[in-house]
This record gives structure tokens, C-alpha cells and sequence, in this order.
């Protein structure tokens, strides 16, 4: 009998943990009192925190528990994430919830959402002198998107080992943009650029809603094929949305079905941080360049809308180059407020909304661009 | 392999310039598709206006703009009121199933059980040759 | 660099496409257009139209992008539809949306649906005389029940190879019932036969609702055990529904549950008409049999109707024959309107709804019986 | 192998026969069954009052077919007035259990709180030996 | 022709089956009639019960048809019985559905759910008395648990070849739970016990709501990891639910998804009662045993419960014990109608909830501890 | 092997025994933690008041439990008097943006509507810095 007590106690988790397992026990924690108490990003940042809670308890391998174990409830649960299903499934919900009627009735915004992208490339090459292998180094410079699903997603494809980390560090960020997007956006603009007013958008028809999700699979994917797992599923989910005589498909996708995702999708990914594969120099490393990426980013798009000033005649409030990073709707809403911030009577919040939804449509593309560089 | 050394050796600088300029490419062509668009659609409606193909606009002269009210009435006289529009247009006698299509066609609501209650009200007389007539 | 660039551009969509994507692309407008202008069965057409543009976009193979690779995650949803689920759990959710209580009413409706399941038989023999193989011919052959799912169903056990362009010939001419029913509803029936009123159904009592799916479930699946995967969980789906104790479960079947499954089962099979896998001859012969299929089962359903008037007192109206096919509740309406064409008054949707849903229990036997033909 | 000679070999007019024959077996049995079913279930609902076996039928007598207001009254006295028809078939004293458990029988909203109420308004009082009665 | 008849005649469902089918449809039926006649647990039994009708419709075998053969739909649909993964679900499910202020406000009632577990243990006994495996032992004595996901987890990880009838054997007994318990409780206790009162629970702050998942989850899964795939889900859908920033989340938690993993699970349990596996003496020794261990279980609860009084001042009723098995909420409703039917004032509906509720915890660490004892 | 036997033979006393020790062990555990709970939720709280640490408390003295009206008035000077709190708080000028700050801190319902409108309607002027007044 002392045997089996013995047994059983040297396989509890009080028994198994070491200091790692509490590290990250506690950055669980911080994740989610940071959702709850301080409102970052909580339909993100709770299922991962819960999730990189539950996966670091300590447990003996071989019972086919963890979620890298074979035949565990779990490691099902994760094949979501291992094939990208959870990121397209998210992206058909995404589309279905989008509102692109502000991007249609001013698409010179799309560029914006283009030139945040350049936080991508820098830290490809960033990634790359760090000595990341090149899968390695093009799945961290997604993270410079500042979308979790397309970073998932790329991961995935390419270096399947770093999925905890880079998702980490791609929502830890995406949830710190009110923390890290103001004091770039200060620095790079002057209070009377902060000040500039963006006219009403025109009213867009039906029809180029209808034709927009069709126009817009065709350019993007013709051009980069391997966006198609996501840009394809962004804009079905959109044309269901918009075509209207299928409302009910609509509604299940941007409830039910994206809801289900979101949870499923932030809990394991929160539990691949399990302490023995997670903490070491290399996550370190991808969370360094994940803050550059992001800065980077940031200021790219706020760059270049100032460059566009310079040509055209109606300016670009050039805050919104910083809503070019897709992290829907965080750095639109951090747009908005640090133009309110200045004059209470500015909205920039439909305007940055079409920056953001592009930057989406971007860093997709990007990731396809990665994704098709690493299989030559 | 470290630094500059790293990235050369593995084509860093083509990938990030060929790369941007991809996504820049693409959403340049998007953003101009769609500045387009608007333009596109415009004249494909006005080319349905000038070749004269808009043969759907004309068959409800007379019937299109009708104004029904939120509540149907629950008076058949009432509701009888607002057939007239459609009795003008279907001229003295006319088959029940012009008077259900047109109806329809007009957003009336419950068209057949309304047409019922008016041949039960006496309101539709049949003519004889199985067309009907608003009984004046 | 440049190498890198040719090899990108020589992977895009533009440089693989050949003439047969863009026929694709152009079809898969067309049903997408058909759904929104015309408003043909929108929840159908829908999904499968803009799966057929995403599923043209040539890409280059090997990635594991394409719906037929290994790994993809389009495969991952494909599966579905490869084995048979999705059909299976849009049953379940038919079941607890189908109200049986006007088949109760009137049994005798219920030759009806059997009647139109005629048009099956015929077509395996002309599927036969064009030379396709049994199983081929047999999957072929189940359009003619009109049942998309079903048809899916049998094709991903009998003849997996053709799913997309079976699937794809069953549900346009699903959506295609208001154009070809009519002219055959009147070629075969008489202005006096048209304008045929049937009583108004009894009422139903709850203990035969609720007796109905468990006999129905005897009755039929003990005959042709084969037809259990969609007639198991359609009465199982009805049982939810009619019981009243577990409302919520069938309400989540009739909305979150059917929804997801025919929204990915739509996109899906639309995605699975590749060019290089569907243009091709057999596709060709396969939309002309489903052609004569469908109008078979509608004369069939029309015939054996004024068949039976010859035998009983109270007339029916053979115009009911032609809902016997399952497209649900296309061809329902579509006798209802027809008769209301001639009879402003004459009220058969709910006459009609019977023939209807028999219809959809009718073919699913058929699917059984062919797939246990097949099997000997 | 084409046309006739096909069908011949793959078997297929005894296919397409049997096929046939076979649904409408399914249909027609199942078509027959439910046409019987109304009678079943007739005969054995009769089945239950011929035998007499209705007990629990009889246990409600008198109370059965109470009527309740949609609105339960506020007023301790008028919903003491509902009670009125279950009092009368407790008898003169009896457990509160009884009255709860019949209450709950005929639907009474919220029965615990109401008897507790007409406890605490000594419309409801004790007769010692743990039983009540009502207060006249 | 007629062989092509005979064969298929030889393979109906009327041809094949035997008086075992016979029985088990019949038990099918009545699980069914006592859900809604009786409204016994309707949510357990109808799907389980119209899933033995569909299950024991008996077939030839090699078609890919039945539950047990590969590559069949309902093979597909029991993956999630198999490997535990609707079990896992449901407890997200049931998480984000639980209060747990009662709880949190009387911990004390929590030593109850931990009491009514002895069935389990004794019941382990039982089973290797009667000459059964250790691991089919150990799924067996689970069924003293009073928990369906809980005895279909273990069951699934242990013995899978035994998950029908334990599952059967487990639901069953809840669902008879007004039927087995008020005997019992009456027999362990007098009426004086009976109408002890319990005060009004304390309110509980928001922040207690909030750590009790975390800690809890940190306290259980430590000492017991292997319960893990339970527990972590549940205190993770209940941390959805308390957090407040996500109840987009928490609602489809416990609506779509607890519903869909319900209709499952359910249907499919049932089908895996295929007479040819199910009707044999194991599963007769499985019924007794199980109702040996609810019987043991309720009164554990209630004689431990008699025991904390000799100790602690404020009384506890000890019917409250009897719902410390985790037959959630069955187990505390016929507390509280005990208890009401001594005196109709008394409520005991939140105190016995509680003792539910860590019933459902003390049952899921029993299923961990039974599960690692089998892997040393 | 049945009976005692089969018992001792698996170790099945050994298992019973540490199993409900283990199970009573997690639940007295979390017992004794959540009873605990309360207090140390209670001793966090309060120190924080006795360290000072509640800036955020004093910052908004003077405006905290401000009532607002559940319909929002229309009329913008009705709408000014709901903002005199805030007016007073700032001082006699301040920026726009400390206002807006102010009035979403106290859950001001369209703050920058509101503001907008009140520039508007004169009742907040510019003193020439930058800053605004209340037009007494
Ligand atoms: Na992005
Ligand atoms: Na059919
Ligand atoms: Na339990």
C-alpha cells in the first residue's frame, strides 16, 4: 500500500513541478488578470492564459495526457492549431463579421495596411542575423502582421516546433498594442499631422459589396495561391454577410463557429507552452523580434502615409499607417482615441477600421509570400 | 551563422524586397479594382437604361410606388380599397391569377387570402368566361 | 533575386491558369449570381458557387494547399464530405426541422415520394447503357432523387472520384426546379386535374409524432439497413424535435449544427471541382443524365398520381406527384404555385411538403439499396 | 460496353426493378403502419379507461379542472380563496406535505411560499398534533 | 433477378435479426418512454435511447455501416466517445453553465462530495471481487460517481471495450436517481435531521468567483493530473463564464457546443450497445455493481455527513450528503423535495447544489486517481 | 480469481484506501483554500488602502457618484447642467481632451458628441491657449 501512495505521490504534479513549470504558471496568471482586470484583448487573452495555466501542470508522460502526446484529449484538441484548421475557421468567421463598406468607399487606405506589412521583411532579416533558420525566421517575422491566426497559421506550415512561442508573443503584443502603438505614433507625427480630419465616407452600394469578396479572392489569391486557406475563407465568409439571402449561414459563422474556434484555437495554444518546450533562449529571442516587428510595423505605416502626403492633394490623417498592423480592431481603436485625444470631435474610427481590414488582407498575403519563398 | 553573413547566405534581402513588393503589388491591384468598381457598375446600369432593356420597369407602370399601410385592414371593404390601383391596371374582367401575380409582384400581403375574402364579400364577381370583375 | 521572383510570379495563379480555370471561375459565378439576382436556393448555391471560384484558383501542387493533398486544410474539411459526415448531420438537422404532421394526416401521400424515386432506376440503366461503371452508375443514378445530400452521401461510398461533379449536377438542377418542373407539371397534367383542392389535413396528435420516427426508423432501416447513416439521424434529428423535453438540443440541431455542416459541405464540394479533376467528358454525360433524371422522377411522381385517382374516391392532385422528388421545399413550392396559378384559392404546400419529405425518406432508401446492390 | 448489351451485363434491368420494387415496399409499409397508428394508439387509450385503470385520474377528482388566474393575486387572502378547493378536499386537518404535494399536482405557482405565507397570516394554524387546518 | 432479391432480402435488417435485437430495441424504447413520459433525464436518455433503436438495427457486416467498423459515419461520430473528447467538452460546457457561489460561500459542504465518492472505492472492490480485470474494475467502480462524461472518460482511457455498458449502467442510474435515492435517505436518516434548516448563503464577491477556478485548477490538477482533461476544461469554461469580458464565449460554451457534444455522445453511447457486443453476463454483473455504488455513494454522503455534526455546531442537514454524488442537478433536486416534503418552507436546493457540484469535482480527481493507479 | 482473493491479489484494499484518501485530501484542500479566500481577498484590499496606494480613488473625489439620467436630454443645455460637475473638477480652463478624459471616466454617455455640441451651442468657448471655459 505504501508503494501505490508512494507511486502515486511521485506522480502528482506538486512532485514533478520545478521552478519552470511556476514561471509559467504565473505568466498564465498575469495573461489573465491582464484580460480581466485591465480589458486586454480578453476573448484572446483569457482562453490562452487559462491554457498555458492548465498546460503547466506538471504530469508523467506516457499516460497519453499532454498535448503532445498521442491519443490525449488534448493533442486532438491542438490538430486544430497543427493544421491550420483553427486559423481558416476564425478567418471564414472574421469575414463574416467584417464591414469592408469603409474600405470600398476609400481604398487609397489599402495602402496603408500594405506598408505596415514592411515590419514583416525587417524581421525576416532581423530573424535571419539572430541565426533562425530561414522556416524558423520567416515564421517570426509574421508575427510583424500583429495577427494571431495568419501567425498560427504560418507556423504551422513551416516550423510547427515554434507555434507556442511565436502565438505567444504574436497575442501578447496584439493585446499590448494601447501599451506599445501610442508613444511610436507620437514620435513619428507632429500634433497638427495628429489633428488632421478624414472626410465622411461615401455610402457604398450593394452591389460593390457583393462583387468586392469576389474581386478581392480573385486579385489577392491569383496572385499569391498560397493565401488561399485564409484570404479564401476571409471572403466566403464575407460574401456570406453580404449576399443576405443566407443570413442564418452568417450569423452561425460569426457566433457558433468563430466563438468555437476562438476557444479552442486560444486554450491549446496557450497549453503548447508546456515549461520544458517552452522556456528557453529561443523563445526569448522570438519575443524580441516580435516587439521590433511591432514597432516596426507601426512605424511603417505611419511612414508612408506621410510620404502619400506628400503627393496627394486630400491628406491622410497619418495616425492611421499605424492601424495598417491587422490586429482588428485594437490598433484602430488606439487610432481613434490618440486622435480623439487631441480633438474630442475627430473620428478616425470607420477610417482606421478600413487600414486594419486591410492590413489583414495583407499579412495574409504576406504570409502566402513567406509561405511559397520557403518551399522553392 | 550570424548577422549580415546569415542573410546572405540565405537570400535574406531578395526575400524582403521581393516580398513587400508583392504585397504592395497586390494591394495596389485590389485598391485600384475596387476604386474602379463603383465606376464599373455605374455604366453597366446605364447601359441597361440606354438599350432600352428595362421592359421590367415598364410592365408596373402605374402600380409601382403603391404605399400600403403597416397594418393590413381587417375590413374587407377596407382592404378592397387598396386593390383599386391593381383593378384599374387589370382593366374590366380579368383572370384571378393576373390579380394573385400582380398582387404579389406589389408586396401585398397574404394575396390569396385577401382575393378569397373578396369573392366570398361579393367584391369579385366572375364575368362568366372564368374572368372577374370588381363588382362596382 | 530575380530567380526568386520568376519563381514566385511562375507560381502565382496567373501564370498556371489555362482557359479551363476561367470556365470554372465563370461557372462558379454564374451560381453565385443565380443565388443572389435570382434568389435559386440561396443556401445551396451560395457556398458551392464561391467554393467552385476558390477551388479554381490554380496554385502549384505540392504545398499541401490544394483540396485533394494530403495535409491541407481543405482536405481536413473535405473529409467530411469524403466519408460521408456532413450528409449525415445535415439529416440530423432536417429531422428537426421537418414537420411529418401532414404526411400523418394523409399516409397515402407517401407513394407519392416513392413513385418519384423512379426516375433513380431509369437513370442507372441509361448511366448503364453510357458506359459507366455499376458504382459509377448507381451514384450517378441517385441524382434523380433530387436529394444533395444524399447523393453526396452514396458517391463518397460508391465512387469518390466523381463527388464534385454529382454533387454539383444535384443541386443545380435542385436550383433549377422552378425552371424545369413546370413545363413537365403541365405536360402531364390537365387544367381540371390542376385545379384538384385537397381537404384540409386532420389534426395530428402528439403521441403519433412522437411514435412516428421510431416506427419510421423500424420500418425503413430494417429493409435497407444501409440507409441508417441519413435515415437513423433524420427520425433521431425529428425525435429531438418532436419530444418537447429536449427543445434545446433540437434547436441548436436546427441552427448551429446543420448550418455549419451546410455551409462547409456547400463550400466544400464547390472546391472540389478542381478544372483538371471536373472538366472532362464524364462530367459532360453526368449533367446530361441528371438532366433526364430529374424530369423523369417528375413525370414518374405525376403518372403514378393520376394512376392512383383511378383507384380511390377522393381525387388527388397529381400536380402533388411532382414534389415527390426531395428537393426540399423547392419542389413543393413550386406545385404550390402552380396550383395557385390556376386557383388563387387552392392552398397545396402543405399537401405537397408530405410528398416532399417522403420523398427525402424515399431516396434515401434508394441510396441504400444501390449501395447494398453494389456491395453483393 | 455501351447501350443494351451494358445493361444486360451489369445486371441492370433486375437492378432497376428490384430497386424499385423495394422502396415502395418501405414506403407503402410505412404508409400502411401510420395509417393504423391514430387507431392504436385509440384502443389503448380506451384500453386504459375500459380496464379502469385510470387511478390517478380519480385521485384528482374534485380538484382537477381548477381554474388559475393568470396573475396570482399579491393578497395573502385572495390566493388563500384559490386554495379553497384543495382545503376542501384535504378534509378538516392535515400535513402540510399533502397540501404541497397537491398544490404541485394542480399547477399552484410557487406552492412552498404561499403555504409559508398562509402560515405566517394564520390562515393556515397548527391543530397540534402536526397537522393544520384552515383558520375560518 | 432473384437472386439479386434473394441476396438482398438475406441482408435486410427483418433477415438478420434475432431476439437479442429484439430486447435491446426494446430497451431503446423504453429509455425513450421514460424520458418522456416520465421526463426522466431528458436530455441523457432520448439521445441515448433512440441511439440503441438505430444501434440494433442489426446489418451485414463489411459494408463500413456499423459503429464498430471502420470508416463508417457513426465510426466517425464515436471518435469523440473513444477518445474522450465529448467528455472533455461537456465538462467545458457544464463549467461555463456552473455556479459555484454556494459553493464558495459553505466550503464546508464541499467534505460531502468528497464522502459520496466512497461508492467508488467500494465499489472497486465489488468489481474485483466479482472476478473483473483491475482496469475493468476501475472503470466499473467509476460509475459510483454518478457522473456520465466522468464514467465515459475513464471507461474510454481503461476498458474501452466496456464503455457501453458502463455508460448505460451510469445514465440509467441517474436518471433513477428519484427512484434509488429517497429510500435511502430516508433509511439513513430521521425526520428531525430532515428538517434541520440551513442558513442563507453569504453573497459572494466577484473576485472569489474569479480565483476559485484558478486555484481550484492549480490544487486538483496538481495532486491529481490525470484529471486534467476534465477538470482543466471545466474550470475553464467556468472561468468564461465568471470573467464577464467574454460571455460571447461562454454563451456558445453552453449552448452549441455542450448541445452538440450532448447529441453526440448521447446517440452514439447508444448505438455502441449493439446487441452482438452488449447482451452477455459482463454487462449484467456491470448493471448490479452500479447500483451497488449509487446505493453506497448515498449513503456515504449522508452518513458522513451525520458524522461532521458530532463535530461542528451549525448542523448540517445530512440529506445534503446525498447529493454530494455528482448526478448533477437530479441529485439535489430530490434533495430539496425530500427536504420540502418534510417542511414545505425549507430550501435546500442552493446548499445541496453545492455539495452537486463537488460531487462532479471529487468524482473527475476519483477518475484520475483510478486512471494512474492502472499505469503504474 | 473472484472473491477475497482476487481482492488481495490486485492490491484492491491498498487502492480503495489511498484513492478515497486522495480524493478526500483534493477537496479538503480546496475546502480550507477557497475558506481562506475571502480573507486574503479582504487583506489585499485593505492594503492597499493603508499603503495610500488608491490615487485613482482620490483623482476622481469630487465627481465619483455622480447620477446620471437614464435618457440622455436632448436639449444641450439641459445636457450642460449634467456636466457642471465635470467644469468644476477642471478648473476655469482646461483642454478638451481633459474633459472628454473626464466625462468617459464617469461614464458620460457620447462624450465627444456631447463636447462637440456644446462648442457648438458657445457654451464651452476658447480662452486663446488652447484651452476652453464654461461661457457663465
Ligand atoms: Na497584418
Ligand atoms: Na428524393
Ligand atoms: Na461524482
Amino acid at each position: 500500500m505504501s508503494d501505490l501512495f508512494v507511486n502515486f505521490l511521485s506522480n502528482t504534479g506538486y512532485f514533478l513541478a520545478d521552478y519552470r513549470h511556476v514561471i509559467m504558471i504565473v505568466v498564465g496568471c498575469i495573461f489573465v488578470y491582464l484580460a480581466v482586470a485591465k480589458k486586454y484583448e480578453p476573448l484572446l487573452l483569457i482562453p490562452i492564459g487559462f491554457g498555458i495555466i492548465v498546460g503547466n501542470i506538471p504530469f508523467f508522460k506516457g499516460f497519453g495526457l499532454g498535448i503532445y502526446e498521442n491519443n490525449s484529449v488534448f493533442h486532438y484538441l491542438y490538430f486544430g492549431v497543427k493544421t491550420g484548421l483553427y486559423p481558416s475557421i476564425v478567418f471564414l468567421g472574421l469575414g463574416s463579421m467584417t464591414d469592408f463598406s469603409s474600405l470600398l468607399a476609400r481604398p487609397k487606405l489599402m495602402l496603408l495596411g500594405a506598408a505596415a506589412q514592411m515590419g514583416i521583411f525587417f524581421t525576416l532579416l532581423g530573424a535571419l542575423a539572430l541565426g533562425f533558420l530561414p522556416k524558423e525566421a520567416a515564421s517570426i517575422a509574421i508575427i510583424g502582421g500583429a495577427d494571431g491566426p495568419t501567425s498560427i497559421f504560418l507556423t504551422a506550415k513551416l516550423a510547427p516546433h515554434l507555434i507556442g512561442p511565436i502565438a505567444i508573443a504574436a497575442y501578447s503584443y496584439m493585446a499590448l498594442i494601447p501599451v506599445i502603438q501610442p508613444p511610436i505614433m507620437r514620435l513619428f507625427t507632429t500634433r497638427k499631422e495628429r489633428l488632421i480630419r478624414m472626410p465622411d465616407p461615401r455610402e457604398v452600394s450593394k452591389k460593390e459589396l457583393l462583387i468586392f469578396p469576389i474581386v478581392a479572392t480573385l486579385l489577392c489569391c491569383l496572385l499569391a495561391p498560397t493565401a488561399l486557406p485564409l484570404l479564401g475563407m476571409l471572403f466566403f465568409g464575407n460574401f456570406l454577410k453580404v449576399s443576405g439571402g443566407v443570413e442564418r449561414l452568417a450569423q452561425t459563422a460569426r457566433t457558433s463557429i468563430i466563438d468555437t474556434a476562438t476557444i479552442l484555437l486560444g486554450f491549446t495554444v496557450g497549453m503548447s507552452t508546456q515549461a520544458d518546450v517552452f522556456l528557453n533562449g529561443r523563445s526569448l529571442g522570438i519575443f524580441f523580434l516580435g516587439a521590433v516587428a511591432f514597432s516596426i510595423a507601426t512605424a511603417s505605416g505611419i511612414i508612408f502615409a506621410k510620404i502619400m502626403n506628400l503627393f496627394i492633394k486630400e491628406k491622410i490623417n497619418p495616425l492611421l499607417g499605424a492601424s495598417g498592423v491587422s490586429a482588428v480592431p485594437g490598433s484602430a481603436r488606439e487610432v481613434h482615441l490618440m486622435g480623439q485625444h487631441e480633438d474630442p470631435t475627430n473620428f478616425l474610427l470607420m477610417h482606421a477600421m478600413a487600414c486594419n481590414s486591410s492590413g489583414v488582407i495583407g499579412s495574409a498575403i504576406a504570409a502566402g509570400v513567406l509561405w511559397s519563398f520557403m518551399m522553392v | 551563422m550570424y548577422g549580415l553573413e546569415a542573410i546572405n547566405a540565405q537570400n535574406g534581402w531578395s526575400m524582403a524586397l521581393v516580398g513587400i513588393t508583392i504585397v504592395f503589388t497586390g494591394l495596389v491591384a485590389l485598391s485600384f479594382a475596387i476604386s474602379q468598381l463603383k465606376k464599373l457598375i455605374e455604366l453597366w446600369e446605364n447601359r441597361d437604361k440606354l438599350t432600352g432593356k428595362n421592359g421590367m420597369v415598364n410592365e408596373n407602370v402605374g402600380t409601382e410606388g403603391i404605399e400600403l399601410p403597416d397594418h393590413w385592414p381587417e375590413d374587407i371593404h377596407e382592404a378592397a380599397g387598396l386593390y383599386e390601383p391593381l383593378f384599374k391596371k387589370l382593366g374590366d374582367s380579368f383572370p384571378l391569377a393576373d390579380l394573385y401575380k400582380l398582387s404579389e409582384e406589389n408586396n401585398y400581403p397574404h394575396p390569396h387570402l385577401t382575393i378569397k375574402r373578396l369573392r366570398d364579400a361579393q367584391i369579385l364577381i366572375p364575368v362568366g368566361d372564368g374572368n372577374f370583375t370588381r363588382n362596382q
